[in-house]
């Protein structure tokens, strides 16, 4: 192969070798990563700094490369639904419902209304305990290690509400093709509805905390520009998008499933920086609560209407095609493209992972800053690693 | 669309349908035709959503995803290239966020990207430069026309027409 | 002046989000704790019961001991990472009497009645490890034979340990429930590590 | 199809630096002192892989709180950690990594396996898996085995204990009540 | 011998030290790290000789302070010229920056 | 008494004590910190070792001991071990002229005040040597990081230090803290506020504690400087680092809050001092709990433009109040 | 108490001549450095012993606390490496004319101090620090100010010196 013919001499780390190749006077290479703390997991970045500025960056992924799209053309179509859990552990709900809801665009399901609603609630509930585990490791990367403990305790009272219709903590995998697995129960319902009151007070104390905190905000404020433009070249999308301005929200902009019947608002910033970043995401946790609770008032009752009752088996087949479909997940648009041949096994699965393009652009964005400020806009990128090597 | 097409000899141009697919307009393209038409989109407003391609008995199917934020208006590129020589041009010069999701095709299904900046294995080893786990094997291929329909066409050249036509056929003694 | 507001006073008067930070903290000093005292406390059992844990059998209401699995397969079938093996029984051997019986019959030209295979499954294995806990057999069991079990704080010092026999597990069960023996710490010692 | 199988060879990891070496005066009394001392201050490595990696967050965080056993001070240096949580996939790119780390642990030191993908591949163990390493124990040697994908915070804080019990041959905190389904 | 005289001595070992190293010495850090020591030494014996005569202890100690003082005003400079060096010769060798010499 | 001179055992006495006391501060402040920081947090900290985790910190020590030393293949062995005792011992000590109570003194010295500060500035040097010897990017930029931080702040420290000498117009801590005595309004504290919150923040510099913990920002470098060392070596920064903290709190107790003394005359004693002490160190402690870090250009730039010309303009004030 | 002065004399002799020795041939430049301290720390404790403690912790204070960082950082902003910067040692011809160059002013200049010995006291005086800060105020006010110049004169320079635009961003 023509193109990696100079790949022959570069034993193992060629990405140093790169650097290290055109390297000027008075710059160190510096490797974050693979096992660095601020990284989130296994993210390697190789910096070459000068002194403490970052001369240039070059992420290293596929340390945590899961094989989720060659797993998509061996499991059936029903069997790849776990994987979807695994893919973000942050926002699984998001990156199930966009699996689930492709396949039901090939097989032209509807899905029945009280299982739309249980979708909506749960990926809301999902989506705030995706932006709370961020929230407090972001600000446990800028150096304080209490919010962190504060936002986990509100998360564990959001994991004891989602452990009920899933059986599990974090990687769930409770979406099916036309319907969800199990219905929220009563008491569940019960626990939502005190649980968002309790996080409206909640929120306050952070802000004081953390958001108006001198120190954070010198830290975060104008570093790591992505602008509306870097935007549109890298493809990032999420909050980074809407941090640098732009309204959009393929909830609002391409509304799937029932999201046309709330009442919301998208956040924005024009700032671009990572305090943009920051402020649309904390914005967006009041957003969702607003939508739980529409989605609570409006939920059909469980009486005569069964969530799964126009499933599929695990073992369907859908007909022959191709389907491609956009969520609004934690980090940006989710988009799974499915192709069947009309047999047991998907022929493509493609995961358009939000993450992969925002961290895209981190190069640019570090560039010239210093080496703090790279773990802020890391940090203000929301990564998850397994969904940036998939 | 159509208008931002002009100039730009498409082989095929169709329309899809929104609600089973997820796209409003799918065209195909000649290798060559890639980084212009890229750069009118990249005029338009598009962003760039992914890049990947497709393991078909006629080679690779290199498909492109370009929505824009104030109009949903999903595009698909598709460029049909040879098993033989698979090479495309990259639009990374355009789209920076390209460079990755290239980078990420040709480690999945060697398909190379000429000036494609920093053409090295993305998510691989290094040691797995020349193993492209996606490639299916022979029993498992299958044609384009089993796959994908083309859609309502607008304009449609021959070659694209031959590929699709049993399908056409079968779809039509079905009904 | 302008200037001199914004980088003089400014930042003396954004010292107080400090004091209030630490205003937070000390409150939250001053609360009650939150933790779960894991060994000697957990939490509410009927938080827990809604975690699954690992896969398991579920006992005939009458005879416990027996599984109420009708070997069918759709579990093993359905499971996307073949983390279930099972062995279906196979119809008794004949004894020679009974053989002979038959080939009499069939002599006779009398429809031969071979008695069919028990239903219930010979070997269920399960190993936990491939699990991804998905819940895809539990939904597809036409008998309603498998649940999650509540056995979530399993640890194991080998991976063969987590190759469960689930009919030998079903069969502990029942036992335990119809005997509850005080529960003994059963895990062999193990080896020392400088060994 | 790329030949699975570890980068680097068996042998060559667990060689070297697994043992310590053979203390200078060697006294029962004292050894077993200082197991218990081991036992009772485990600081972990933060090495967080995977998803796996968010329960061990947990399980430091205020409800499970671990550091009530003295393992709270998650040492970002391996120079410094007693035991590797592997928690998450471990795949063919990140094998030596986790081999070098774990190298870089002063004796003695243990591993826990967190979570069935550590354990064995887990879902990833694939027919054609080309890229997810099937158990972490075929590269360094595992002490303990946590089960569960992810495990439950009070799962891993059982495998604290049942590391502490290897180290020192005694459970040390009662047997939590049983959950009642 | 007097307690002078002791402290003399060392005062020129110290000399000694200083004036051997910076012959030897081959890159310009090392030369500085000599001559602090040649400084050191002048430093002791001022001040012994201060301390341990008639004469104006005062007058010794700060003389001593001022050249404490000096020699952190020329470490600073030399500090600057080295760094100026090795950016402009890609070395701090003596041996490299003879470019005068050819 | 065997030609021994007193001095010389009154000093072997003084750094017997001094060593136990540091080691027993650092015991008890390693335990308060998790305990604190826990309670903050909202959850027990330490609990199971011992009554409520007392022994912690003490089965911490005995663990890091019993671990074994590892030297890095690349690193300078001589160096790389040279450094955790080179910032040992000046710690040790920092704390020999402190006034702990009327007589409680390791060592009367009359530049008692210049001695802590000569002594401070070993550790920089300490830090640097570990951050190179370790032969570590991450240990040398940690190490640049600690040095340009602790150089920076002990200026303003000194001013500070210097303008509260200017007043008493001595160096003997000893006579700082008799020039207390009294009622609380007598304290140092009243008539230099301002050198007191400079003395504060610089001492957060000085002693690389959050949110100014620079050079072993684990987020960013690791955990910078020491990123090499196990077991001991590892004891000893720790060590030195709370010891550190420990002795930069006496000083500004003994500098600003009245020593020894009582907040009115009858009622001084040891207790006193070490009440202020570890009022002080709790501060410390929830200051850390509770704020990010700072940028490394922030830190500097709040040096150089804030605190150097603030501890300026109050040194020039001392002298011409002191003059008038 | 005079026993004591002459042992730790000696102590405080090894000392400077072991860290001279190290910090002379030493092949690694940091532990030239660390050599180079050893001997700042043996001359403050010669000063304590001359009875000017003012004068050790300065030494201190300057040396170890400036200089010698200074120092530090002169070898690692010209990335010298670990072992090589001295490593291979110097031609004989340089080290015999260096050792001459050394001999010649150190043999004048011991026949010096050796056989012309100036009166001497054995008690060293002790004056306080008021008598410092007066001399230093009072009569060599002049030369403190020019020392003062001369430092803020050097700061200046390195500043320039070294001063590079961080263009490029």
């Amino acid at each position: 192969m023509s193109a990696y013919q100079n790949l022959e001499q570069m034993k193992g780390d060629f990405y140093t070798q790169k650097f290290e190749a055109g390297k000027q006077d008075g710059t160190l290479i510096i490797n974050m990563g693979p096992q660095h703390p601020s990284t989130h997991g296994v993210l390697r970045i190789v910096i070459e700094v000068d002194g403490e500025y970052i001369v240039r960056s070059e992420p290293v992924l596929g340390y945590l490369h899961r094989m989720h799209e060659k797993m998509g053309e061996t499991q059936t179509w029903g069997g790849f639904i776990p994987n979807m859990g695994r893919v973000d552990y942050g926002h699984p709900m998001a990156w199930n419902w966009a699996y689930v809801g492709a396949v039901e665009k090939l097989m032209g399901i509807e899905v029945p209304e009280r299982a739309e609603y249980l979708r909506v609630i749960m990926t809301e509930l999902n989506r705030l305990t995706s932006h709370l585990l961020w929230w407090g490791a972001y600000i446990l990367d800028l150096g304080a290690f209490t919010p962190i403990m504060y936002a986990f305790d509100d998360r564990e009272m959001l994991l004891d509400i989602l452990q009920r219709p899933s059986a599990s903590r974090l990687t769930y995998s409770n979406f099916r093709v036309g319907g969800v697995q199990m219905d929220l129960d009563d008491k569940c319902l019960e626990l939502i509805r005190t649980f968002i009151p309790h996080f409206r007070e909640r929120l306050p104390m952070y802000h004081d905390l953390v958001t108006e905190n001198l120190i954070l905000r010198r830290r975060i404020e104008g570093v790591g520009i992505i602008d509306e433009d870097m935007c549109q070249r890298y493809g990032c999308t999420g909050p980074v998008l809407r941090g640098a301005g732009v309204a959009y929200d393929v909830r609002k902009d391409e509304p799937y499933s029932i999201y046309d019947r709330f009442d919301f608002e998208i956040p924005t910033q024009d700032s671009a920086c990572s305090a943009g970043r920051y402020h649309v995401r904390v914005a967006e946790m009041e957003q969702s609560l607003r939508i739980i609770e529409q989605a609570l008032e409006q939920l059909p009752s469980a009486e005569g209407k069964h969530i799964m009752d126009k499933a599929p088996k695990p073992s369907m087949k859908p007909p022959a095609g191709e389907a491609y479909f956009a969520v609004e997940g934690g980090r940006g648009k989710i988009g799974v493209y499915v192709v069947s041949d009309g047999s047991k096994v998907p022929y493509r699965v493609k995961l358009r992972a939000p993450g992969f393009s925002n961290m895209n652009a981190f190069a640019e964005a570090a560039k010239g800053t210093i080496l703090a400020d790279a773990v802020a806009i890391l940090g203000s990128l929301d990564l998850i690693i397994p969904e940036l090597d998939r | 669309m159509l208008q931002l097409l002009e100039g730009i000899p498409t082989q095929c141009v169709a329309k899809q349908d929104k609600v089973s697919t997820g796209r409003a307009w799918s065209v195909f393209l000649a290798p060559a035709q890639i980084v212009k038409t890229a750069r009118k989109l990249y005029e338009a407003e598009y962003s760039l959503e992914d890049v990947f391609a497709l393991d078909i008995e006629e080679g690779f199917l290199v498909l492109y995803h370009f929505n824009r934020w104030n109009v949903d208006e999903r595009v698909v590129l598709r460029v049909l290239i040879s098993k033989d020589n698979p090479t495309i041009p990259s639009i990374a010069s355009i789209f920076d966020g390209a460079e990755w999701h290239e980078r990420e095709t040709r480690d999945f299904h060697g398909v190379n990207f000429e000036g494609n900046p920093n053409l090295v294995p993305l998510l691989m080893c290094v040691e797995d430069v020349d193993f492209h786990p996606l490639l299916k094997t022979d029993k498992k291929r299958k044609q384009i026309k089993d796959l994908l329909n083309l859609g309502e066409v607008v304009s449609c050249n021959k070659e694209i027409e031959a590929l699709f036509a049993e399908a056409e056929a079968e779809v039509a003694s079905d009904a | 002046m302008n200037a001199f507001r914004k980088n003089v006073i400014q930042p003396i008067l954004d010292c107080w989000s400090l004091l209030v930070g630490l205003k937070i903290t000390g409150k939250y000093f001053c609360k009650p704790l939150i933790t779960v005292h894991y060994p000697r406390e957990v939490i509410d059992s009927e938080n827990l019961s809604t975690y699954g844990g690992h896969v398991e059998l579920i006992g005939k209401p009458k005879d416990p001991a027996m599984p109420k699995c009708i070997s069918c397969m759709m579990c093993v079938t359905n499971c996307p990472s073949n983390c279930l093996t099972l062995v279906k029984q196979k119809a008794p051997k004949p004894t020679p009497e009974q053989e002979q019986e038959w080939a009499a019959a069939a002599e006779r030209g009398e429809k031969v009645v071979k008695p069919k295979a028990p239903k219930n499954p010979a070997k269920f294995t399960y190993d936990y490890t491939l699990c991804s806990l998905c819940g895809t057999c539990i939904e597809n069991c036409p008998a309603n034979s498998l649940q999650f079990s509540n056995n979530i704080y399993w640890v194991a010092t080998s991976r063969k340990e987590m190759n469960i026999d689930l009919l030998a597990r079903l069969k502990e069960q029942a036992t335990e429930l119809s005997a509850p023996a005080p529960k003994i710490e059963a895990k062999p010692a193990v080896a020392e590590k400088e060994a | 199809m790329a030949a699975q199988g570890s980068v680097v060879q068996k042998e060559m990891l667990t060689a070297g630096a697994h043992y310590m070496d053979p203390p200078i005066v060697n006294i029962q009394l004292a050894q077993d002192l200082l197991d218990v001392c081991r036992s009772m201050s485990l600081w972990p490595m933060t090495f967080g892989l995977a998803c796996c990696a968010i329960e061990m967050m947990a399980t430091g965080m205020a409800r499970f709180d671990m550091a009530r056993f003295g393992a709270e001070v998650f040492r970002p240096s391996p120079r410094q950690a007693d035991v590797m949580i592997v928690a998450g996939t471990v795949t063919k790119k990140m094998a030596p990594a986790v081999v070098r780390l774990y190298e870089q642990m002063p004796g003695p030191k243990w591993v826990i396996s967190m979570g069935n993908c550590a354990i064995s591949g887990g879902p990833f163990k694939i027919k054609d898996n080309y890229n997810v390493i099937e158990g972490v124990d075929t590269l360094i040697p595992v002490d303990v085995y946590v089960p569960g994908c992810p495990p439950r915070p009070e799962g891993l804080l059982e495998g604290f204990f049942q590391l502490q019990r290897l180290i020192t041959g005694k459970r040390w905190w009662p047997v939590a009540a049983e959950v009642k389904g | 011998m007097s307690a002078l005289t002791l402290y003399q001595i060392v005062a020129l070992m110290l000399l000694c030290a200083g004036l051997f190293g910076l012959t030897q010495r081959r890159s310009l850090v090392g030369m500085l790290i000599s001559v602090e020591l040649m400084l050191n030494g002048a430093g002791l014996s001022l001040v012994a000789a201060a301390q341990l005569t008639e004469f104006s202890a005062t007058l010794g100690q700060l003389g001593t302070l001022f050249v404490m003082g000096l020699a952190a005003a020329e470490a600073t400079l030399v500090l600057a010229i080295i760094v100026v060096v090795a950016k402009r010769f890609g070395s701090a060798q003596t041996s490299d920056i003879t470019t005068l010499k050819e | 008494m065997f030609g021994i001179p007193m001095i010389l055992i009154n000093l072997v006495i003084a750094a017997v004590a001094a060593m136990i006391w540091l080691a027993l501060n650092a015991l008890v402040l390693v335990y308060c910190e998790r305990k604190f920081a826990g309670h903050i947090q909202r959850r027990p900290g330490p609990f199971e070792v011992g009554p409520h985790g007392a022994l912690q910190p003490l089965i911490d020590g005995l663990k890091l001991m019993s671990k074994q030393l590892l030297t890095p293949d690349n690193a300078d062995g001589f160096l790389f071990w040279l450094a955790p005792i080179l910032s040992m011992i000046p710690v040790m000590l920092l704390f020999m002229p402190i006034p702990y109570g009327p007589v409680l003194t390791g060592m009367e010295v009359n530049l008692g005040l210049l001695l802590i500060l000569a002594f401070s500035s070993f550790n920089g040097l300490a830090v640097i040597l570990a951050g190179w010897g370790s032969n570590n990017k991450w240990g040398v930029l940690g190490a640049a990081r600690a040095v340009a931080q602790t150089v920076a702040y002990e200026i303003p420290l000194l001013l500070t230090v210097l303008s509260i000498s200017f007043m008493t117009g001595t160096l003997n801590l000893s006579e700082i803290t008799a020039q207390q005595a009294g009622f609380i309004w007598d304290w140092n504290i009243w008539k230099q506020p301002l050198a007191f919150l400079i003395f504060i923040v610089a001492m957060f510099g000085e002693t690389n504690r959050a949110p100014f913990d620079l050079a072993e920002a684990e987020s960013e470098l690791t955990a910078g400087f020491h990123t090499e060392y196990s077991s001991m070596g590892f004891g000893l920064f720790f060590m030195a680092e709370y010891g550190y903290m420990v002795a930069m709190c006496s000083i500004c107790s003994v500098l600003f809050l009245g020593g020894f003394y009582g907040p009115f005359p009858g009622i001084e004693g040891w207790w006193w001092m070490l009440v202020k002490t570890y009022a002080l160190l709790f501060l410390m402690i929830w200051a850390r709990w509770t704020f990010p870090r700072v940028r490394f250009d922030q830190l500097l730039n709040l040096n150089w433009k804030w605190l150097l010309p603030l501890a300026t303009f109050n040194l020039l004030a001392t002298a011409l109040i002191m003059k008038l | 108490m005079e026993l004591m002065a002459k042992v730790a004399f000696c102590v405080y002799t090894l000392v400077i001549l072991g860290g001279s020795i190290f910090a002379v041939s030493s092949s690694s430049l940091v532990r030239a450095l660390v050599g180079l301290i050893t001997t700042l720390v043996g001359v403050s404790g010669m000063y304590l012993l001359l009875a000017t403690p003012f004068m050790a912790f300065m030494q201190l204070l300057i040396y170890v606390g400036a200089v010698s960082v200074l120092i530090f950082f002169a070898i690692m902003l010209t990335r010298a490496e670990a072992g090589g910067d001295e490593g291979n040692s110097a031609p004989m011809r340089t080290y015999v004319l260096g050792l001459a160059a050394t001999m010649a002013p150190a043999g004048i200049l011991g026949w010096l101090v050796l056989t012309k010995p100036v009166e001497s006291i054995a008690v060293p005086v002790e004056i306080s620090i008021k008598e410092l800060g007066a001399g230093l105020l009072g009569t060599y006010f002049l030369p403190f100010e020019l020392i003062s110049v001369i430092l803020m004169v050097a700061m200046a320079g390195a500043v320039l010196l070294t001063w590079e635009k961080r263009g490029k961003k």
